[in-house]
């Protein structure tokens, strides 16, 4: 199996974007990619794209046809991929493998999509399911792990808040970021109860987006200028779906976990900056948990004692997460290396963290009798960093 | 629902539909209790609800059968909601998980009545068929739902 | 790059299947896959399903994980593709990468559609799209190429009709097609016009149903007791786009199809037995074309003297194709390799094309610009005859 | 449709909207004509209907600009229609590509007319500015069109 690297990386500003298609917004993330990577469209051998929504909302399908022709690229694969919010990560991991399996030097990844629901609709994703009929809501879901988590580990509604205070104090340093606006522990404990004990500003937005990534083959990295980021790991995993089972955690995550740490010959230990699937925030507490950067229900103290800060023990979101960022569906995983990239190339800013060697990327998606369809676990790696580049802040 | 069962309906009253067909068994006979349907497999005697065409750590098919689920659990987990369900439930309304320990299975399930303090983890629990939603056609979907175990003490 | 082998292959009837779900018509095509492959569910160790309209008709997504947990399959990777009507072969070519790559040995690929609309509803697909808003349709765009193609090389409305006479007379030998009834060139110039000269029984139906393949390593392929077919070649290419294109052929097939003989070392003088994507009449025409079965603009005198009948030069859909089996979009690109690999085993029964041992599948979908946004092209290859097994016909 | 919006028009005459933004200049005065609004890459000269953002060949942003097309066109391929479109135009309707040998470009569009005889390939046609169908709200939808040149000898 050969390394891959990261070529160009690029996203749009998460938000809404009610005037541009999904081909624009795609157009644009893929277009930066390309662009940091000083390569033709032309040289690019296979798309993946992700896209979860558009068919539902947009009523458009092939969708990385669409983005990539807005390039100018055509004759090659071209391949959609839908992994509810795990669908760029699924990408990414599909495109990883192309490279890895020897198939192609230099493939495009890109997420988008436009998650904002046009006003007085709400979308009806998996009508089919008894619990959906039933009523069952995701912010109700986790609500459901955060009542069990606190039940069973004391985890405070402030510990929860913290998240969401913390992960837009992130947003803020971040100009991609949708909400980039202050929270108390106060504000986010006040605002509207959607299911109780997850409040309003416990739960990411919808939103319109996209993000891109050029990976490579080391003989094609090499030519690139650009600091060598290498994939480290590549996990995918469906859920357990075991009835009855423990809801503090997440099985499929650990199990990710692991492989990706064992690929990766590394532990939770040798992390420098983290990004999590905070679509609410119980998950990222969660997370640190199933990640092994805390022990088993000592997430809650984790953020308390602020070990995912900026400049504490292991940052975790510096980008504002899901929460802040925003969270277009099959855009989120890929934004998420993104931002690792950023930091593990000293780009990212005021809100970068210092001397970034190894990052690790987490996002999951997909309700099924209380577990998660498909669950993705990324690590980085900086390969050297003697050479020095002309890399701009993305802030 | 077509033309002619519509028609049928003018002037009548309203009449319920399940929200998915084969769920619960409806009591008819004054005294008889409802129950949910599940089914089992014959193999490694696992319960399952919603039914199941075949068992998924078994792997045969035909050795699935029908079984009434007990009428009483006790809350895993429950929460409430504040807003409403794009399957059309009106908002609030609490939900959650029910462990059901005769048939050792976990159950998802609306609650009946939408207070903070009705519902917590490790209550006594017991199975209702009511009214969950009302229809794009006016019409009621009926479910089932858990409700408090009176306390006789 | 290891050679990847099939192992069991299954399908369901195509037609209505009114009261089954998508996770029902998946699970039994995998479960005779499975079956056939003698394997226990638990050995699969990554998953590829297909699915093009579920999101938009059935407000189902992550298709996949659906199905697989019909059948006690957690904890591996699945992926959930989408590529129009070459959904399916996308998937496998994806399953295809996974085992060349060296990721893993054992594969499923799953393709799986409701595509009988409920009544009096019309699926707006590419609604986005200024085409369609302009009221283009999916046989007014063939009839355009038909209508080119009788224009430009005197291809004839007899020699159209010919086609969908020939699949449904091989339809009525195949117990899985959705119309086994017998058709004359009149019955189909006389049935009612669509999109001048597309008539009704020129266009292939809307149907739901299931196909599935387990692909191995050739390690793996030793174990089971099938007579050994392999994957001689596997390509996806997407459109040119190109403005004022001939519309006579497709250049994206015509490059696939090259791509296809070259990685197999193959030509088409030798294969046996091809399927291709019959959608509407002129389509199979143009494929012969296209693929290299007969020179550009010969398409409708090769039907005409019977080149593609059962029994002729090279028979062409002797499943029924499309037309007659019916057209489960994300089912179909598998449906075809499934009949290859029956013919390539000597399973087909009646319709069987005696001493079959190289086959060939044809799949295209996603109208974009006048082009195709995915076209596929797979070759099997039977690679030995010598075990003698207990092969039962599926006829 | 907004409320707003439709509180506007009520009593009103129905006004009319435009298939999509920008496909055409609609003539206001008399003796104007009608003409299709497309870009032309400025690094190739290659003309693009609709509008595109950048241009697929030379792969540069900020270089494209706003062309009219020539009104005049020869049909390329043509079909006659006998089903309605998903999209709410009602059958019969033609349709086909039309060449711009001006701008060396090809264009997709609708045809005046619904005779099997109107129309052939190489036949010459000119843009016009029509309703092509009705909106759900009733609302005349005007798009663009190709109808048969008249010939003059
Ligand atoms: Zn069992
Ligand atoms: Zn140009």
């Amino acid at each position: 199996m050969r390394d891959v690297y990261l070529g160009g990386v690029g996203m749009t500003v998460f938000g809404k974007h009610l005037a541009r298609r999904l081909r624009d917004l795609g157009r644009e993330a893929c277009l930066k990619a390309i662009e940091e990577s000083r390569i033709h469209p032309k040289e690019i051998q296979a798309g993946y794209c992700a896209n979860a929504l558009g068919s539902a909302i947009q009523g458009e399908t092939g969708v990385g046809q669409n983005v990539l022709w807005e390039l100018g690229i055509n004759k090659i694969p071209i391949i959609n991929i839908e992994n509810a919010c795990a669908s760029g990560s699924t990408a990414l991991r599909e495109g990883w493998m192309a490279i890895a399996g020897g198939f192609y030097d230099v493939v495009l990844v890109v997420g988008v999509e436009k998650a904002v629901m046009p006003k007085g609709t709400m979308l009806n994703v998996g009508a089919a399911e008894l619990e959906t009929k039933l009523g069952d809501v995701f912010p109700g879901y986790f609500a459901l792990t955060a009542k069990k988590h606190m039940e069973v580990y004391g985890t405070t509604k402030e510990q929860l808040a913290q998240v969401s205070v913390k992960n837009h104090a992130n947003g803020i340093l971040n100009s991609y970021a949708q909400f980039r606006k202050e929270f108390t522990v106060e504000d986010v404990l006040n605002s509207p109860m959607i299911a109780d004990p997850i409040t309003l500003y416990s739960c990411c937005p919808n939103s319109d987006g996209a993000a891109a990534v050029i990976l490579c083959s080391e003989k094609k990295a090499k030519e690139l200028s650009l600091i060598p980021v290498k994939v480290a790991a590549s996990v995918l995993t469906t859920g357990c779906y075991e009835n009855g089972a423990d809801i503090t955690g997440w099985e499929v995550e650990k199990l990710a976990a692991k492989e990706a740490y064992d690929m990766a010959s590394l532990g939770p230990e040798d992390l420098n900056v983290v990004e999590v699937h905070d679509a609410f925030t119980i998950c990222e507490i969660i997370h640190y948990e199933d990640l092994g950067l805390c022990k088993s229900g000592e997430g809650g103290r984790f953020i308390e004692k602020g070990a995912t800060d900026l400049g504490g023990l292991i940052p975790v979101n510096p980008s504002g997460g899901l929460l802040s960022k925003g969270h277009p569906v099959a855009a989120s995983g890929i934004a998420q290396v993104v931002e690792i990239v950023w930091h593990l190339r000293g780009q990212a800013g005021k809100r970068q963290v210092e001397n970034a060697r190894i990052g690790l990327a987490q996002i999951m998606g997909g309700g099924k009798e209380g577990d998660t369809k498909a669950c993705t676990v990324h690590i980085l790696v900086k390969v050297q960093n003697t050479i020095t580049l002309d890399c701009k802040d993305n802030i | 629902m077509n033309e002619t069962s519509k028609k049928a309906l003018e002037g009548k009253e309203k009449y319920a539909v399940v929200v998915e067909a084969g769920l619960f068994h409806y009591p008819l006979n004054r005294g008889e209790k409802p129950h949910l349907t599940g089914n089992r497999c014959n193999i490694c005697d696992k319960r399952f609800f919603p039914k199941r065409t075949g068992c998924p750590y078994c792997f045969k098919d035909g050795d699935m059968e029908d079984v009434e689920l007990d009428r009483y659990g006790i809350i895993y987990a429950c929460t409430l909601v504040h807003i409403p369900s794009p399957s059309g439930i009106k908002a609030p309304y609490a939900y959650g998980y029910v462990d059901i320990p005769v048939d050792r299975i976990r159950v998802f399930g609306l609650f009946t009545g939408a207070e903070p303090s009705s519902f917590h983890a490790g209550q006594k629990v017991e199975l209702v068929i009511e009214p969950i939603k009302t229809d794009k056609n006016g019409q009621e979907v009926i479910g089932y739902k858990f409700k408090p175990v009176e306390n006789r003490h």
